[in-house]
């Protein structure tokens, strides 16, 4: 048998929400008959860009919402964040430089990193106010 | 994720199971600390347990690694799944820590 | 958070399919939120719909594709069942007698009646050579 | 589903455990018949366990009747899950069957 398909979910700014997120993406992974590996990096990648959201996009702690779509099809995943907060663009981000030894590597930084080396395609668009980030990933 | 603690040696042994990320990376950090209060920098991480790490969790790993430096002291970070050994191998982590496969080999090496 | 979304399966005409098939129902009535009698109630459905297709739909024992597909939005479930067999149209089959004493009642003939009984709405049509059974059920 | 017999004055008990459908259907009526053969047709069947039917299972649950009645035994069915019994009610075999809320009750009914 055969799976794919499109889900999608609408988080509110809140930590807690990445908790159920991660359950919710098990689930779609196992689904999709996803590996153990491939769904942590799923996982990972979203806990990445949806925490930068909730730490750094919006300047109030006001209630937003955050819009994901997870696609699977032909082989390829296909996740779509958006939200309201200030326009940011992550693929603008130079990489830390990993190489430092550890007395002066940044203990931060990671996280736009990972996303850019886990993912096969990473795509950044401002859109109707909206930041609208599009990540890729060939699957099996 | 759980944390529990056990002497082997001149070293902390800490088990790790389960997930860190940014909903409870603080409360590895605590414990972290908690241990350097203590003057305990000889660590040994057992990573057996653990399935799931963001960098938030790779940000608590850097910064022990960096404090137990500074103050001499030993982290040995041992039997990580494959998949979290990617994770450090893409970060750069991999050359930054002291690594053993197995708890057995970490012990041997102290 | 909420999560709502569209789920394509292609299932081969083997029994096996409806075991492999029920397992990942309850995932995606898990991610859904659907209560336990909800998610019997649909991989019921999903049974007697299948089932059906697999005994009566090919005269022969040759290789057949099933297409199935699960749609969860704005509270309403919705089902769409094609395949490639003889054309049959459940909505027109009458129901059994069920008020019948055990003696005289027939022990089979429910599976449709189910169908019927469980959704809200049942549509059938015959288009470019195959049965397309749509089925819709309120949730919440 | 998993099928387990037990005797309890002059009945068998039967508990059924998962799932009744079209791939097992077809177990569960041969255990029965092998009860008919054995000359058992005092049946009580206790589906607390059991979580899932569909018109398959139905149909043996049925079919067991009518082999029950025939030869004037006994056939009570118990504990059925809310969801379950709504399938039955739904079917109009509630009526069809002596359905008990408990073992208990069925047992004092015998
Ligand atoms: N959505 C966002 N809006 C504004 N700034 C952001 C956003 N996401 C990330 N940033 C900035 O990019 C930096 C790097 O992010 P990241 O690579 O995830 O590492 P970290 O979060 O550990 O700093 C952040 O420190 C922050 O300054
Ligand atoms: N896809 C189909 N193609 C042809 N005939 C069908 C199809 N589905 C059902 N039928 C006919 O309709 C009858 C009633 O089906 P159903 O209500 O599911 O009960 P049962 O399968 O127990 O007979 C079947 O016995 C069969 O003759």
């Amino acid at each position: 048998m055969e799976a794919k398909g499109k889900i999608q979910f609408v988080l509110d700014n809140k930590v807690d929400e990445l908790s159920l997120l991660s359950a919710k993406v098990e689930t779609m992974a196992d689904l999709w008959d996803f590996s153990d590996s491939q769904t942590m990096n799923l996982n990972l990648v979203l806990e990445e860009a949806i925490s930068n959201i909730l730490f750094y996009a919006f300047d109030d702690d006001s209630e937003q919402k955050i819009y994901l779509i997870l696609e699977y099809d032909d082989e390829t995943l296909s996740v779509e964040i958006m939200d309201s907060g200030k326009p940011f663009d992550p693929t603008r981000q130079g990489p830390p430089d990993i190489t430092l030894p550890a007395e002066e590597r940044s203990i931060g930084g990671l996280g736009i990193f990972l996303i850019n080396k886990l993912m096969d395609h990473v795509e950044y668009c401002r859109k109707e106010n909206m930041n609208m980030l599009t990540l890729k990933k060939r699957i099996k | 994720m759980n944390i529990s603690f056990e002497t082997k040696s001149n070293f902390t042994v800490i088990h790790l199971t389960g997930r860190i990320d940014v909903t409870n990376s603080n409360d590895l950090e605590t414990e972290l600390i908690r241990l350097f209060e203590d003057d305990r920098y000889n660590l040994l991480i057992n990573c057996a347990e653990l399935n799931y790490i963001s960098s938030s969790g790779l940000r608590v790993f850097l910064l022990a690694q960096k404090k137990v430096m500074a103050a001499q002291g030993d982290l040995i970070i041992c039997s990580l799944q494959p998949m979290i050994r990617e994770i450090f191998d893409i970060s750069g982590l991999s050359t930054i820590f002291k690594i053993c496969k197995s708890e057995e080999e970490a012990l041997q090496k102290i």
